[in-house]
């Protein structure tokens, strides 16, 4: 019958199939689908995985890859050092093809690994819980604040405008859908830090939640504990954060946080155009019960083993429906054991070390950048891995760029796609992915070019 | 042994360049305040022991590469290597959301291909491939469908949902600030019509249906409903999980629904992931093409492929970036490769191997619903807590130690004791064969001694675990576990 | 102590366990060593991963990967289509890491695989038996030689002129060594087959073996039974096979063969640069004890179940030493993986597939170049998936394959090389990893240049 | 179940280009005769079936990536995961041995700088990397011997090997037409210098040494040794296989050594994959380096890398194209990653392992010898049948139960019930510590229940095997099983 490699089915066992079932034919499967819907699909005929291969492998080779660029671009997805045997073991089918833990006795793998990816992710925060995983930093920045509308029962959710503008744009999203109102907090023109005066302004009896980035967009290091002396007491703190940052920054469990999001993409994921990325999520643990998505605990067998299992189900939709704390099901394991197997790699020293480098290059590149006629700095807050620059020339960050390309550079981001307002900014960043050489080389070829 | 208790001091897993780094004193650039006061405490291990660790964790888990999965509601078939192969080519990995857009032109390409695939495959006008996942999509179609009644002036603020579904549709609604309006199935186990005429008001927004139904169930009134509906100016919204059953058959557009999520990590044969990423498009029909989340992957005779920013309605952003692109490379490649007989084929198969498991278990355990299925089947399991003094649940642990997974258990909500089973067209005659008779044996053994059942499984990795006591006083983490 | 990540001692712990030891240091451990050969090594400092694969991608870019080309040689190493999930399974830790399979309860499945590859390589090659696999096909074909004369006790060695050179030259290696003689036997210059007038010269009352290619060099298809009437009975007539080839080629076993020797790597394996090839092996059951190498064999365990262990290991180095039936010890068991992974997708059908492609496509281009002007035929034997032409122009086959080579094209195999008298001759191949179009735009471009 | 039993008739597992083939018929061009008369019966399986097939057998096999490994003699170190990844480059994997040197310039100069670093890391003047494995290596050693002999008009025709010696030293030397003369250890585990003397003649065209010999003890004579040799005119030839213990230490070389092979698949982490495909370079001194197989590949300042064909005496090949190139970039790349620290580290790190389990596991049984081992130690298992009445294989097979691997057993071959274990630099201390407390642990059971350890393993995928029928009347194929 069919000579597809995936379906088993022989002519002989079909009709075998059929006879045991008494019908004549597949149709009669089909038999309580109005005839009128039947209907024919229009698309390519069935390829084999040699054609099939050449043809996206071709379209693969339609894109830039940045494997030997040097990379000088974040916002929010970054290059990083990835070890190879984050992939080679990852890759096992029994990770990669398991769904959700439902059967915990037989997906024990699934089961501890996320129990040891919550427990690393509450070490790089600082909070007393973390849970396996959302979608993305930014819808896990939107259940933040959904979260903490529930938990306050207000309804002015805060945001800092230097908080990741698709972010921000998301947040937005979700709040059209929970009937919540996104305030914005404005950051200082001069520091690129949170503008303290606008956020008291901003803060009423009904504040729900304060959030921002840590850094934020702009790369920038929030003083995450005045400003949580500021806020009312009822009032949560939810900082997004970079987790690479956290190797390096005080854990904002540290200084005040309520809730800490972020994207953990840097933790040994491919960039992959931005998708699949890793949501994080981490609170305090008075929050358990209100927190979205999947929990996993450490609990014992029969035989008094200790093992691990999905706990506080009651909280999720399978079981709570529309009074589930979130309508997420399907969540990203697998990216949480990319990142398991980065940090367990990594471990202690390594992801300071990455922390370090990143830093200590920005610098450097931050003050070679300076030195070049044409720029100039935009903030002066203290930053992590990234920073903006002005570049007052007649050539267009675009056109810089562009030239930069052409050298296997991937210059930094102009900045007036999100901020029309900064239209001769740029944002860069820096990883230990570049080299010192890229610097220099990036320097240099900046000189030039201005 | 968890990783951190095979950590050990001073011990390294990795090696990065040897380079000299810039001399910068860190005091001088962050405040000391804000500069980490305790060392983190991950593990320190070579990559040896981390290798072991993970390729031994790996072995502790059932999954479709290892077993038959017949999971109700996850259509966990195979997943071809090929897909996986393609996926984790540089020219795809590699890229950054924001490098410009003429550096990845095939990409794009492939996303918009994948859409007008998606389009052709369901009757939908277009698609969105920014939600990561079914309840995502779901999400996103909850705030289409607000805003489009915003957007028209109208206040309606009712979704209504039959009581089979899964939790993510009301969930979801509920996201969107609706209220959720549940309706009653009927003695054949689809909705009730006159339910939901008795129901439906100028109030409700949206019907969410998934058709086959979470029962397995084709809803023969579909087409009576959607035109109900319509006529109350409601629009439908499907829930694409059980596609699966029906490509090349029927289109969800030509049923009539407004708007349908996919999930591409069931139906599209992209890897579980144990849970994820998967991905959840959203397809709409033609008047709420302007809804969708910006950016959109579209054509343009000069331009060619490009994202398009500027949709007058659009719900904004439902997450960053444009979607999960990895997940959809594997699901653009599954479709290429099955091709149209293939994917036909592939929903025929699924068909028929969930009748034929139907027809070969119904003898012992009653379907909850009597005639024919779609591509799962749902069993009553009151049969065997009156006939055989065991739970579902029982039942379940005990195929654990026959080495092949469980149907999905208790969902639907509204069969008693329910089994549901989906034997992928992945799946051979022999291995539902094999399934039926495990179960027999069980049962057989459930005939004479309960009471093993009960203590089941015997030899995973673990036995039964306590899943209460983990609920009551949470351990969610190593941390909290040696501190107490 | 050491940052390197394969090392895990650190510090302290060495410290410890010099102290358990009682000693002070990592050098006394070395004190039995004379101290006059202590000896420094001059090699790079050590690397990092990521440097060392930036530079080792780049040296391997400076090879002409074939992955895009067209390729049209063969000649020992072919270019097949191989699935995805062929390396994809092998790759498992499980059959990377593990050694030979000495503790067979823990080995099952090395063992099993094996098992099974070895009744893969009986059904293709119609034998009683065959071995768990030898490095290549070159020493598979010594070994036959070394083995037919242990059985016969002979010592003259019938090779075919027409068997690969390499392989012809490595059997004198081996012959050398054994104190054998190795007397090549012609081709016929009209067929390429055998030359049975020469054949029957050469056969004595001391020859304990024929050798020859089934296909041989030239890709030319040998009439075996007919060859093997005219040995001697003592006489043991060895092939040397492309597996492929036996997809539709009467099984060796079913025409006289007392060996079958051949080149496994066309089954699942990738060219490699020539290496690791696979030693296929498999003879008659009487002779199962003269066999080199591994034999897996079936058994039942303590509770009566099946299983699987090695056999017959008293013919093996390790226990006979001196007397063995070879040196051999560690052989290709991860190529015999691949090809039983290859095997089993393709399965019956695919095979047969593979062969009739090869074939088809390669008779298709035979004819094809035979309209073009200035190439004639050589040989008019039947062949299989090879054949060799000559070019009677003002250009060699090197220039001309080093336009091919431009259109991403590797053109025939100068056979110059290796037959000086065949100068203006090629060795062409075709498989089913050519498509009609390459067929087609070779032919196109042969046209163009001569 | 093998993968024969699970074919089932018309599944394929494969697909392939949709091409219209040339028309032409099979039997116009081959006679029928030589057409295949039987359909061959090769397994027909999905893709899903092959996937699950080898995935589960994998399943069954103990690794290196699962667990603490200690064969002696095999140098069981960790595999790095990055010169897997290396290896599978395209531009290295998608290489036919016959296109033109031009287009493999970097693969010629990998093998050129790979040669390079082996003759520093042991003092040899140059390399052939075309040998598979050890033996194989083995044996061009004595054939170049042989050669070399043949060569100067001698007709010396025997090889002097110590009884400790592996199996394949005798089998190489036999293979090139030399007679064994075995050598005895004296009670120091070493060469008996005086048998040795007395052995040497006129006749001894090389003498095959292990150093750190296969007891894990280094030759201390070996000076003497190779002096008395060569002043007999006999060529000295190492085994490499235990060079793991003396990385940037000694050089065999300087020991006086004229002829040596290497183990990549051991010293130099390349994967066992099961028992092959290894590497066995093998490295001569000066006045050979003509001996040595064509092609070799060179440097020479016009045309850069290239393969040399000429070499005056060559033995001519030993194989077929230029070695087992994918394995030689591994090693490659592992000697890189390492450097000359971390071969010395990894050296002294196997050597302190090994001695550190000597200490604490000679306190329940002895060591064959006494004193400071090497990389590995061999144990006289007597104790085991005196004292608790058990052998050393049952020991073995409850090691199995413990998941850990058991020693090399039974060899060296001078040792009664030998246990020689190598705990490679790669494992760490905790992972020798729990070795040795399991074997405690079994004793202590031994002490209690022997005969529960004579029928261990318990808990593996098999109990134990019968291999004495399986040798007496073998099934070497699943046709003759079913065949009978
Ligand atoms: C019927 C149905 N709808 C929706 C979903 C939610 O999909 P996801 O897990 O991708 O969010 C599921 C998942 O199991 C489902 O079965
Ligand atoms: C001491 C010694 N010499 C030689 C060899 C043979 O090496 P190979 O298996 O690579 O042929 C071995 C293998 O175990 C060995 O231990």
């Amino acid at each position: 019958m069919s000579d597809n490699p995936y379906i088993p089915h022989s002519k002989e066992e079909i009709q075998e199939m059929l006879t045991e079932l008494g019908v004549n034919s597949l149709d009669e499967l089909y038999k309580d689908v109005p005839s009128r819907l039947d209907s024919k699909l229009d698309i390519p005929e069935a390829s084999d995985e040699f054609s099939l291969r050449r043809k996206l492998k071709h379209l693969s080779e339609m894109n830039a890859s940045l494997e030997d660029y040097a990379v000088f671009r974040g916002a929010g997805a970054y290059k990083h050092l990835i070890p190879a045997a984050v992939n080679s073991i990852a890759s096992r089918g029994e990770f990669l093809t398991a769904y959700t833990p439902y059967q915990a006795e037989v997906s024990q793998g699934t089961l501890q690994m996320l129990f040891e990816f919550q427990t690393m992710i509450t070490e790089l925060t600082g909070m007393d819980i973390a849970n396996s995983s959302m979608y993305d930093g930014a819808s896990a920045t939107a259940e933040a604040a959904l979260m903490a509308a529930r938990i306050t029962k207000k309804e002015d959710v805060l945001v800092a405008s230097s908080l990741h503008p698709e972010y921000i744009e998301v947040l937005k999203t979700y709040c059209f859908g929970a009937d919540l109102n996104v305030i914005p907090v404005k950051y200082s023109a001069v520091s690129g830090n949170l503008d303290i005066e606008d956020l008291k302004e901003k803060i009423s009896d009904n504040t729900a939640t304060l959030i921002l980035g840590y850094p934020n967009f702009f790369g920038i290091v929030e003083h995450l504990y005045k400003i949580k002396e500021l806020l009312p007491k009822k009032t949560l703190l939810t900082t997004v954060v970079n987790p690479v940052a956290l190797g390096l920054l005080e854990a904002p469990g540290k200084l005040g946080a309520d809730i800490v999001v972020g994207e953990g993409q840097p933790l040994g994921n491919p960039m992959n155009l931005g998708g699949p990325g890793l949501g994080l999520f981490a609170t305090r643990e008075k929050y358990i019960r209100k927190t979205p998505g999947r929990l996993i605990g450490q609990t014992k067998d029969l035989d008094g083993k200790t093992g691990y299992a999905m706990i506080l189900q009651t909280r999720e939709q399978h079981i709570r429906r529309e009074k589930a704390t979130s309508n997420i099901c399907s969540n990203h394991s697998f990216n949480a054991l990319l990142a398991s197997i980065y940090m367990s790699l990594m471990g202690k020293n390594g992801i300071k070390e990455i922390a370090i480098r990143c830093l200590k290059k920005s610098h450097y590149l931050y003050e070679k950048l300076l030195k070049i006629e044409g720029i100039s700095p935009v903030f002066d807050g203290p930053f992590f891995h990234e920073f903006v620059l002005r570049i007052n020339k007649d050539k267009s960050v675009e056109e810089i760029n562009e030239k930069l390309l052409e050298e296997k550079i991937l210059g930094p981001l102009p900045l007036k796609r999100f901020f029309p307002n900064m239209e001769d900014c740029a944002l860069f960043c820096t990883t230990e992915a570049v080299t010192n050489d890229d610097i220099t080389f990036l320097a240099g070829k900046l000189e030039e070019i201005l | 042994m968890t990783i951190f208790e095979k950590s050990r001091k001073d011990r390294v897993g990795y090696s990065l360049p040897d380079e000299k780094l810039p001399e910068i004193e860190i005091e001088e650039i962050i405040p000391k305040e804000l500069i980490r006061s305790k060392e983190l405490s991950l593990p320190e291990c070579s990559e040896t022991e981390v290798v072991r660790h993970y390729s031994n964790l790996s072995k502790k888990n059932f999954s479709v590469d290892t077993g038959f999965y017949p999971l109700g509601s996850c259509t966990m078939k195979y997943n071809p290597r090929i897909n996986e192969n393609i996926a984790s080519l540089p020219g795809f990995t590699e890229l950054h959301p924001y490098q410009p857009e003429e550096t990845f032109k095939g990409a794009l390409e492939l996303m918009y291909d994948l859409k007008k695939l998606l389009c052709e495959i369901t009757g939908m006008k277009t698609f969105t491939l920014q939600p990561a996942a079914g309840a995502h999509g779901e999400l996103t179609g909850m705030l289409i469908i607000k805003k489009y009644f915003r957007s028209k002036g109208e206040k309606r603020n009712k979704v209504i949902i039959p009581d089979s579904a899964h939790g993510t549709n009301p969930a979801s609604a509920k996201m969107a600030g609706f209220e959720v309006v549940e309706i009653k199935s009927n003695d054949s186990g689809i909705v009730d019509l006159e339910d939901f005429k008795k129901q439906i008001d100028e109030d409700v927004a949206g019907i969410m249906l998934t058709n086959p139904n979470t029962l397995g169930l084709f809803e023969k009134d579909i087409c009576k409903i959607t035109e109900i509906a319509h006529e109350k100016g409601a629009l439908m919204y499907y829930d694409g999980a059980n596609l699966n059953a029906i490509m090349g058959k029927v289109k969800p557009g030509d049923m009539g629904f407004d708007i349908i999520h996919l999930n591409l990590h069931k139906t599209f044969s992209t890897p579980h992931g144990m849970g994820g990423p998967g991905s959840g498009p959203v397809g709409v029909a033609e008047f709420l093409k302007d809804y969708l989340p910006v950016p959109i992957v579209d054509l343009d005779n000069k331009k060619g492929y490009y994202l398009k920013w500027n949709l007058n309605n659009s719900i904004g952003r439902v997450r960053s970036f444009f979607g999960n692109f990895n997940v959809l490379v594997k699901a653009y490649s599954y479709i290429l490769m099955m091709g149209k007989e293939g994917l036909r084929l592939a929903s025929e198969m699924a068909v028929l191997n969930a009748n034929y498991l139907r027809k070969k278990l119904s003898t012992i355990i009653p379907t909850a619903f009597p005639g024919l299925c779609k591509h799962e089947v749902v069993f009553d399991g009151s049969v065997l807590v009156d006939d055989y003094n065991i739970k579902t649940i029982d039942l379940a642990k005990r195929l654990l130690d026959y080495n092949v997974h469980p149907p999905t258990i208790y969902f639907p909500l509204i069969v008693s004791e329910a089994l549901m089973i989906e034997p992928p067209e992945t799946e051979s005659k022999e291995n539902i064969d094999n399934y039926v008779s495990i179960i027999k044996e069980i049962l057989d053994e459930a005939r004479n001694d309960p009471e093993k059942l009960k203590k089941a499984p015997y030899t995973t990795p673990v036995r039964r675990l306590d899943e209460v006591t983990a609920s009551r006083s949470p351990v969610v983490s190593y941390r909290q576990e040696i501190e107490g």
